[in-house]
């Protein structure tokens, strides 16, 4: 069975079976443990009055694990421990403390590039150490592992490369696209079935490895920046399967539940961006870019539009009792959140009551705005959902949309023929009077012209979100 | 199907409909601390590097696999409780004056 | 801990956490229902009985214990399903008129 | 290791041990496929909309399950398998068909019994199929479903006889009743361990059986009638745990879902008891009846009592706009289910707006009186939770208690003295009217008088339950 391709891993072979040997039973209990911490984490992220205790559970059920873990007989040397958990525990460190707010999307998606990469490397040690007397299940468990663990890390890497601008965030396509990546898939399906056949094959493991990288490129490139929410999700569901596929590989149940909680969780989150969008996975994941044109912006704008300066906003705030500020994506770019802030402060001490809608998909990933304006110590009492405002915008005397326009385009919800009918929207137009800022009349994610911006009761400040920001607090100030 | 095959599937499937149920409850306000926080506790993968990385018997290359595994997960220990906490911490109710 | 044990123990407190997580949610209006669908789910435990009974070697007081637990399953498999049915039958809308 | 004490029983020794081989993977498929099913039946039972559907399922995936296990080739002779499976159906067919709806509780009482002696009989059979090679984990194991199993048969027994009335419903108690039963309790698990480190042992069975049947008995019947809805619920728990044990001996992970689906579930419902009655699990099962003298009665009482005859009360009925009634205890026992529902058909012909209001311990288990009013037709939207209409009393002309008593007794939420105190009540006392029906000023399970009686707003309607609501509806036909 053991081929004369391998020369230098055949030594070793049925040395390497650290599972096959059951747990001392206090270490079962420990792993159970922290599953259970691990269940109880999640939950108590359901209040912000627990959430924070949530964290705490998981990191004391990681760590009873870890240092179980350590202490098993089959742990022997502890130097390269030494060295990777230093190494690894500094760059985690340092990501989690430098990470800017607004940039938490691109280091969500490296984090899901590190545990990919992790299933993944473990994934081909397991295969390299056993090849000669694996059963077909468990090569199809480390198939999987493979498969999921490398098509992540790389998906991840373009994901986080195009949030960082770091690549072009406009969807990259090519003639046969779909037809193209599907069968790289199905080419790397294809060499998992045969290693599970015949296993110790020489050169499919390194071909299998090649597809699957490359399949996680081709998959990511063709989605848009726009679509990043959707997909940071669905890679947060495939990085915790895979590492719930390493958990079938090394039969330890821990990683299963682990790997599975996040795996479910990714999904959720993907269910309500698609729903939030009103698109499915599948358009998300193999529609190609659309190229129809937005001619009509002319026709939709023509003349009707009306732009205002800072002072005119202040004069109009200074009426008002009730604002409603609504973040986009734009507010994110602008990095506009501690400006945000100072308004809120500042309009509160003038008794203005001012809440802030959230379009589930606004922003970089999902609840990216909340986490930015909370950044900016604005209370999350203030901080409302999009179901708990919608009902409310005719008593609203001010929006300020703030680098959003998709999420408050009103053709959504009126105009059937719209290429984003029944995508749900934010009311704004409802409200008494909406300001707009955004730095042009140039159209969102979706490419449309917004109908809203030439409504009546809407006016346009043309600047940076920032700057726009900064500029209506010193005019209120003068006020 | 072998029982270890089997006992995993009943464990994977409770699982995550467990996470879809406790999941779901979470506020759109907080689903960036949960990814973060989801992300940290699939790291619990580390424990299968580590085994890898302390064997300390057999090729050379394998225990580099586990160890470069090793840090990579341990990047996601450490740096996903880190920033989930950072980001919660921020959260605050309006101060009373 | 032998490995059977401790699979078994991992699907238990999975199992009660999602039955946890699901029932919390019923309305207390359905509690009733609840009560005997819940009944009518354990009593798969007529799957352990039906092995017992037909196994067909041993001796026969086992076999007749079999037997027993069989029937004694078997009313709540049958009665269990069939009296939630007939209660939630009765949970009707107001009627337009 | 085989005894000569079980002469008859050698011969079978080491024959049963049909979880050793391992199932066929289509079995373990059905077998996944019955426990998702199971899942998906509880949570359809979340709402009415789907809750049929989830019944469907369930019956679905235990079909499944069955049909996989009878056609296991262990499984030889269908002899037995067909004559207890017709038996069995049939009572069960009987059961669930002929049960008034009065009378589910004890119905439900039944099925515990039923359930926990399958599960203890199982139990048995193992046990002296395999004695003489038992690992200690095993035989704690059996000793587990055994204990929970023949206790829960007991226990579930004396709650169906007290709630059908055949035993005495009043709590019956002796000297030293909690150190007794705890002693019993306490040989039980003596007799359990020392089953684990010798199972061989001829009379340690049959003693074990016995002391566990013994203290199911001891267990309930110290508990009141009244307190049958938190007993009820945790007889609930206790015999999906046998059926979860049973899973453990038999090594079957279907049978340990199932069973702790149904263990959570009747937690969760004694807990929600439990909190209805402000008292804690322990206090209600070692709780010793409180012998206090309800001897103010006089005091509250005394010259403020005002009755009503039906006529008067359709009279104060033919100016109300908005009518809400208490089901109480009282309302199951006179049978008054479709009275009321006719008082609610009449009502709403008359162009009064009736909602009912139920506290979640009213009736004799959880839920009770939503069933019976769904049984007499009443819409389920009309059905009312306590925290749904607390706040609405206020804007009520009449509220029409029948049967009920300490649950709208405002000494709970007022008098910080009273034994109920902290209980959370219906604010019936808030509306404009109260009409009380009852048969006399007896008081009700908290054996304390309620000063609602007392109160100026408050008329007493002294007369059966259900021959009152007819009175009234009579009466109202007659203006
Ligand atoms: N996939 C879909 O079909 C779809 C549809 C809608 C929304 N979405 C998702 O929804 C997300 C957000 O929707 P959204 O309404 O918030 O965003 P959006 O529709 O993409 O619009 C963002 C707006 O922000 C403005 N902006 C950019 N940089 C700015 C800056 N520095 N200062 C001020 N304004 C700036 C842009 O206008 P200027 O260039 O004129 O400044 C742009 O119109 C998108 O990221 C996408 O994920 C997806
Ligand atoms: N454990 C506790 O501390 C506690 C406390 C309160 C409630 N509970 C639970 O709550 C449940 C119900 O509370 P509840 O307020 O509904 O009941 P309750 O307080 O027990 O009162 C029931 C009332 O129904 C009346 N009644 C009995 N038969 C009747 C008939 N045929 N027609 C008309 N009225 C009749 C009785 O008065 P007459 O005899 O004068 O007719 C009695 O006052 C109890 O079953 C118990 O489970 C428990």
């Amino acid at each position: 069975m053991v081929p004369a391709s391998f020369p230098a891993l055949t030594g070793l072979v049925a040395t390497l079976v650290p599972h096959a040997a059951p747990l001392p039973w206090y270490v079962t209990v420990i792993y159970m443990a922290a599953a259970v911490s691990f269940v109880f984490s999640l939950k108590w992220l359901n209040s912000h009055k627990t959430a924070r205790r949530g964290v705490k559970m998981g990191e004391i059920g990681m760590a009873a694990a870890i240092l179980a873990t350590v202490f098993l007989p089959e742990v022997r040397h502890y130097n390269w421990i030494i060295i990777a958990g230093i190494i690894g525990s500094g760059i985690g460190i340092l990501l989690a403390v430098l990470t800017p707010m607004t940039a938490v999307p691109q280091q969500t998606a490296l984090s899901h590039a590190f545990g990919a990469l992790a299933a993944a490397l473990v994934g081909t040690a397991e295969y390299y150490s056993q090849y000669s007397h694996l059963t077909p299940m468990h090569t199809g468990a480390i198939a999987f592992e493979s498969l999921l663990g490398y098509l992540t890390f790389t998906g991840s890497l373009i994901a986080a490369g195009k949030l960082q601008e770091v690549l072009p965030t406009r969807p990259i396509s090519y003639p046969f696209q779909n037809p193209i990546n599907l069968s790289v898939l199905a080419l790397a399906v294809a060499c998992g079935i045969w290693m599970i056949v015949s296993p110790a094959h020489a050169l499919l493991y390194p071909l299998f490895m090649v597809l699957s990288l490359l399949f996680g490129v081709l998959l990511i490139i063709p989605i848009g920046g726009g679509d990043m929410p959707t997909v940071i999700a669905l890679l947060n569901s495939y990085a915790g399967l895979s590492a719930a596929a390493m958990g079938f590989v090394v039969n330890n149940k821990l990683l299963i539940i682990g790997g599975a909680l996040e795996g479910s969780s990714g999904f959720i989150l993907s269910m309500i961006m698609c729903k939030a969008m009103n698109r499915s996975f599948l358009n998300v994941l193999f529609g190609q870019a659309k190229i129809e044109k937005a001619a009509k912006a002319d026709d939709v704008y023509g003349g009707k539009i009306k732009t205002v300066t800072a002072e005119e906003i202040a004069d109009i705030l200074d009426g008002a009792r009730r604002v409603v500020i609504v973040p986009g994506y734009g507010l994110a770019v602008a990095q506009a959140q501690h400006a945000t802030g100072e308004l809120f402060e500042t309009l509160t001490a003038r008794g203005v009551d001012v809440e802030f809608a959230i379009h589930p998909v606004a922003g970089r990933m999902p609840g990216h705005m909340n986490v930015l304006l909370a950044e900016a110590d604005i209370p999350y009492d203030h901080l409302k959902e999009m179901d708990q405002i919608n009902e409310q915008f005719d008593d609203v005397d001010v929006v300020i949309v703030n680098g959003a326009n998709d999420v408050v385009n009103p053709d959504a919800r009126d105009n059937a023929n719209s290429p984003i009918a029944g995508m749900p929207i934010l009311n704004v137009d409802k409200a008494r009077t909406v300001v707009v800022i955004k730095r042009s009349l140039s159209p969102g994610f979706a490419g449309i012209p917004n109908p809203l911006f030439a409504r009546d009761n809407c006016l346009m400040f043309f600047s940076d979100g920032k700057k726009a920001t900064l500029d209506i607090i010193q005019a209120l100030k003068k006020t | 199907m072998s029982t270890t095959l089997a006992s995993n599937l009943f464990v994977f499937i409770l699982a995550a409909f467990l996470g879809y149920e406790v999941v779901r409850r979470v506020s759109p306000q907080l689903h960036t601390p949960l990814m973060a926080l989801t992300n940290a506790i699939s790291a619990i993968s580390v424990v299968g590097a580590l085994t890898l990385a302390g064997a300390g018997y057999g090729h050379i290359l394998l225990i580099t696999l586990g160890a470069i595994a090793l840090a990579c997960a341990m990047v996601n220990v450490v740096g996903g409780f880190m920033i989930t906490d950072r980001m919660l911490k921020m959260f605050k109710k309006r101060k009373e004056k």
